[in-house]
């Protein structure tokens, strides 16, 4: 069976608010224009405007609203139109719910169940202010659990245990891939069907490389590994699925199989998930593994130019991770290394 | 030697001031700007329009078309040197500030001969040598970036003041009310001017604002309410808040009532939440060039026909902008490594591919 | 059985409401409790100033010491199921709300007894079962907050309401804007109260608020002013405007007029931008505890023997748990691990010393 | 000759608004509170209430009105009590100025000269709402530059050359540092001394191992070097001076010579300055020249305690880079090594 992502969302969300009524969905057009990219389609219908709340514009408000909701018993699923604009609200995410459990010495025992959700990342020509991917920065912050939707399994598995979960999360989509099928199993499709934080997903097997990569990325990381497969070039191809708690286990077991490590995000490189990944593997027994230095693949390192042949030149393809790939594969000692 | 007349302007609600006067004098060759200036922008609203459906402008594009009379009346009541900042529905404001057609629609394209070299987009336009400061995509933060131009107006003893321009939703924003309590506790000159279209994206202001007057919304700031369909309304309650701000009365709030034909951005077909007959209502009945074409047909300034004329001639200029634009190239490949700061760029910027990175020697 | 007398409050200024009453009866046990709890709160600022001064507490550390009438009337004049939240000037609250001064100077002593086992410090105190919900760093943050706790309450159909503490300087922040809004519009049983106790941190009200009179600062929304010296007007106006959001009219804005006779935190000396005779003003005049112990005596309640004997009392009870507190040992460290979530610990938890990170077999 | 941090922070920010009558300092408490922290002490009576401007306590409102005034003409440094509170005003640093001269196209010519500062990081007894280090969030950003001090060169240097620039400027200072005094030569007491934007400071030169710092953490790396010296381990120790633009050059150079490297940074690990800094050896010609993995000293991944002896263990001490020197001088291949 097939199913996009946008209906993974809504139908994951529509079962938590059938099986709880404490969950409740709150955000800017989510209810009577039924999401701006129809993601919260038919809630409203079946719920009713108690349970789906259309807000006004004031994001630092109603993020500290639902905050308090979840104080006060509820669990709040947050929504940002995109998270470019969760950066009004970054202080209640990271300060007021992300540290509360911390703060409160576990006093707050049921911590802040709130699912803080949204498209994350660039869309197209939407240019710099509406293309910011937070996977980096929510994912740094101890307190917070941050979830990173690739397919269709991902966001049903991904959204029910974010809304039954009594910590923050955070849980980044992408606009780009809500029209995308997925095939998801009967076990995708059963009610309680969930996703472990802390746990990456190896889409693909493979012997000769493994390639990290997270959200839209991983998408193309699978059609590089396609191309590469016919070259004789078995990747490994990991779906990250959570960068706060980061997988550690299976990047590094997987490294230390295939001996090489290619890693692909589409958000600015300094300070990024691929810059962790490369510590991780500084850092542990992988290093030893190595046959060539890890290479990352990112976004470019510019605010995002709306110009179509800019903006393609900003995102992460197949093809950079072709390229990557085939570096690495060659150790890494082309003469095109930058110092 | 110019003809003038007088025009009667739409009733007006008013909060700590007096009315703005209820009449207006206005010459025939301002009314005749004023009719071809809104035509231009309507015209071009609806290139945009086109050229969205044709897959050759991207991402957002909000139009302008209905709300014309808004940023006319800003024009017609304030001085060129005023600064002036809006939201990322902006394509009027730099038009009428002075930018090209041909440079505005090349933006949109996200072409090289755009106002902002094609990386901007439709809702990033500036012209600050015109002392437009743009165009932003965040609802709200336009406001205090406006209240930060009128404090540099004073700092600088200039006698300009500063027009910050946003929408009813934005109108909820924290940082409105932020900005406002500085302005008045600093006495700066600030129009903090509320287009209100009746809606946020498909929220109506009622569903959104508790309190949905807005121009009470500085609530211990002074506030006019003025009708934004009609330029001789907009014009006079700009220049009176104008007045205002440069007698050293600090800011005021402005609300204009107004509406956008077109849905919110033009992923919004704009049907779902309002009926038909209030969109065709607002387009019968309050068109705001047409006001303008009665106007002048009453004081026989001008023949149907040669208004005709002149909107023929506004949809030439656009149509040879936008076959222009469309000529126009993308931006060169290594733009994308430009702009990024003022000063030396970094020695290294790095790309999607990695050995492609701009590595600069220092 | 009780006796009981009726107390005049204070003069109130009102909004969109109608004065809370004018007269207010309270009983004799009432007012002993008022006096005690007054005393308790009181002496133990005094002694988080020694404490404080002998660095045992650090960091910041914010006082309540002359504004004890406002936490006091908020506890006598709403329920204990009501939700309550406040800024980082929290040691009152978190007393009253029940919890023992043991646990709350642990908590500022970083010890494991504390409130908090020592994690949250002098800003961060809880008591969630009782339904406050502390304590909060950021000036402003515990607004909204507050909001979504009457939002809770409503959706849950409870009959309890939310108080949300914050001060005049937290007052000019945009989110309570638009807290205010939103419980406004969805008619949220929420009491938005404003200590006003003139100062923020060295800032005067009027250098930092254009409008001052902060019960008129929702605008659209009903608000009271009254005196926070006096407990028996705050007492009659929390109960005034708990009956008015239980009615379902929605939210409240109520002001109280106090004062801090710290400085802002202990840092402060709070000195500099106040004299010495308005700080001595309100001691020697409105201090809130003289006036409780004018009403018991012109009640002939208590005698100003017994009245010391309470203080005394407390002094004692503070005495106790200062050297309770003290002989608490530090948190165990591994504390410093645990308590990041609420469920189950990730894997890998760094420490500056990378090999002794915390590793936890999944 | 000897000066504090603060000093030089307060007479970097005097010479400059001596020098060019557009400067101005504008934020809680700047002017008749002398600064909460006292940097700007003397200046309101130096300048005047127009050009040392306290502000109501409104972050996001203040730091846009900051922005709007640089567009207007003027050069306001915009100070934050901590940075701790400039999660409030975030969207204005990245999206309002960050992003205005690319979105721009270079139209905006003179950028957005905004100095935004304050203290960062934890200070004494502060838990945790109230001691984040941003270095690594704004350091992601393109269109920003930041700076983080350490000492009274840095201070002076980099107060000077951001007020100048066109650019909008972060400057990450530190509370605990601010009482500290440094050697200051005559050179930096110029009026016009200034420190480049991108350039690292080799703050000790050494041969066996490269430590490179930040902000308080210089100073720890300076003390366990000290330590180190005495058993024969000569560590160079790098300033990083600019988070944004990076010194690659500088870093690869060391390591290259010194074939060993540890780095130190008080905040939290997951994508981190260290994180950046392994990445960056992963992907360079320095990669070859390691005789051992890079190592992280970072602050604990935990919302900061307050509790003096847990609070302890979340910051980096000289005691913990000495180890990890030790380590990495081992090869880093000692059986504590984490997978
Ligand atoms: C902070 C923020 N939140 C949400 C959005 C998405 N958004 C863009 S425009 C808009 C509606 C704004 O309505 P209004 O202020 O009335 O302006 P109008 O579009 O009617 O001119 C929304 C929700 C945004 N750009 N920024
Ligand atoms: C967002 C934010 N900005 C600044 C601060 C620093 N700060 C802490 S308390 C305070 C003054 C608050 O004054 P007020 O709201 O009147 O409360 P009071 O302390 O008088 O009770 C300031 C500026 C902060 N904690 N949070
Ligand atoms: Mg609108
Ligand atoms: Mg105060």
């Amino acid at each position: 069976q097939k199913m996009t992502v946008r209906d993974a969302l809504t139908s994951g969300m529509d079962e938590e608010m059938e099986r709880d009524e404490t969950v409740f969905l709150i955000g800017e057009e989510v209810a009577e224009y039924q999401g701006a990219y129809k993601v919260s389609k038919g809630l409203l219908q079946k719920y009713g405007a108690k349970r789906v709340v259309d807000t006004p514009i004031t994001e630092a408000g109603f993020t500290g609203l639902a905050v308090g909701a979840a104080f006060g018993g509820l669990r709040p699923i947050c929504e940002y139109m995109t998270w470019n604009f969760s950066m009004q609200a970054i202080d209640h995410i990271v300060n007021s719910a992300g540290k509360i459990h911390s703060m409160s010495g576990g006093k707050i025992t049921k911590s802040c169940p709130v699912v803080f959700r949204g498209n994350n990342g660039a869309a197209k020509g939407v240019a710099s202010q509406h293309s910011q991917d937070f996977s980096a920065w929510y994912g740094s912050c101890p307190g917070l659990k941050v979830f990173s939707v690739y397919d269709s399994e991902d966001a049903r598995g991904m959204m029910k245990v974010a809304i039954r979960d009594n910590d923050p999360v955070v849980v980044l989509e992408n606009e780009l891939l809500l029209g995308e099928e997925f095939d998801v199993s009967p076990e995708v499709l059963d009610k309680d069907f969930t996703i472990e934080f802390g746990k990456a997903k190896i889409m693909k097997p493979g012997i000769d490389i493994t390639i990290v990569a997270l959200a839209r990325m991983v998408g193309e990381s699978l059609k590089a590994a396609e191309q590469l497969e016919k070259e004789g070039i078995s990747c490994e191809v990991i779906n990250l699925r959570s960068i706060r708690p980061l997988d550690r286990d299976t990047v590094i077991q997987s490294a230390m199989k295939t001996n090489r490590l290619v890693t692909v995000e589409e958000g600015w490189p300094q300070h990024g998930v691929g810059a962790e990944i490369c510590a991780l593997i500084m850092e542990t027994a992988a290093f030893d593994y190595l046959d060539a230095p890890v290479e990352r693949v990112t976004g470019a390192d510019v605010p995002m130019p709306y110009a179509a042949n800019l903006e393609a030149l900003c995102t992460p393809t197949a093809d950079n991770i072709y390229a990557a790939v085939m570096r690495t594969m060659r150790g890494g000692k082309t003469p095109d290394r930058q110092s | 030697q110019c003809s003038t007349a007088t025009f009667k302007c739409s009733p007006t609600k008013v909060h700590l001031c007096e009315h703005p006067p209820s009449e207006i004098e206005i010459t025939k060759s301002e009314m005749m700007h004023y009719f071809r200036e809104m035509s231009r922008i309507r015209r071009m609203e609806l290139a945009s329009d086109m050229l969205y459906k044709q897959r050759l402008i991207r991402g957002f594009c909000h139009l302008y078309d209905g709300q014309e009379a808004v940023a006319m009346g800003v024009d017609a009541g304030t001085r060129p040197d005023d600064h002036l900042i809006t939201a990322y529905r902006c394509h009027a404001q730099q038009l009428l500030r002075g930018d090209t057609m041909k440079s505005i629609i090349a933006e949109m394209l996200g072409r090289k001969g755009g106002a902002a070299k094609g990386k901007g987009g439709s809702m990033h336009l500036y012209l600050p040598e015109k002392r437009f400061h743009g165009g932003n995509g965040i609802v709200g933060a336009q406001v205090p970036i406006g209240a930060g131009l009128a404090f540099a107006a004073k700092y600088l003893g200039e006698e300009s003041l500063a027009i910050a321009m946003y929408g009813d939703g934005a109108a909820n924003q924290g940082q409105v009310f932020e900005a406002a309590n500085m302005a008045a506790l600093w006495k700066l000159p600030c129009i903090f001017l509320c287009e209100n279209n009746m809606y946020g994206m498909g929220t109506s202001t009622d569903r959104a604002s508790a309190q949905n007057e807005f121009y009470l919304r500085g609530a211990y700031v002074a506030g006019i309410q003025c009708d934004g369909m009609d330029v001789a309304s907009s014009r006079a309650t700009m220049k009176y808040a104008a007045d205002w701000c440069r007698a050293g009365n600090g800011p005021i709030f402005v609300e204009m009532k107004t509406y956008r034909y077109h849905g919110h951005s033009m992923s919004d077909p704009g049907k779902s939440y309002r009926s038909k007959q209030e969109v065709s209502g607002y387009r019968n009945e309050k068109d705001c060039i047409e006001q303008v074409k009665t106007y002048i047909l009453e004081q026989k300034w001008a023949t149907a026909d040669e208004l005709k004329q002149i909107d023929k001639e506004c949809r030439k200029e656009v149509d040879e902008a936008v076959n222009w634009a469309k000529a126009q190239p993308e931006p060169d490949v290594e733009e994308v490594f430009s702009d990024i700061y003022s000063g030396k760029p970094p020695s290294f910027i790095r790309a999607t591919d990695y050995p492609s990175s701009c590595v600069t020697s220092q």
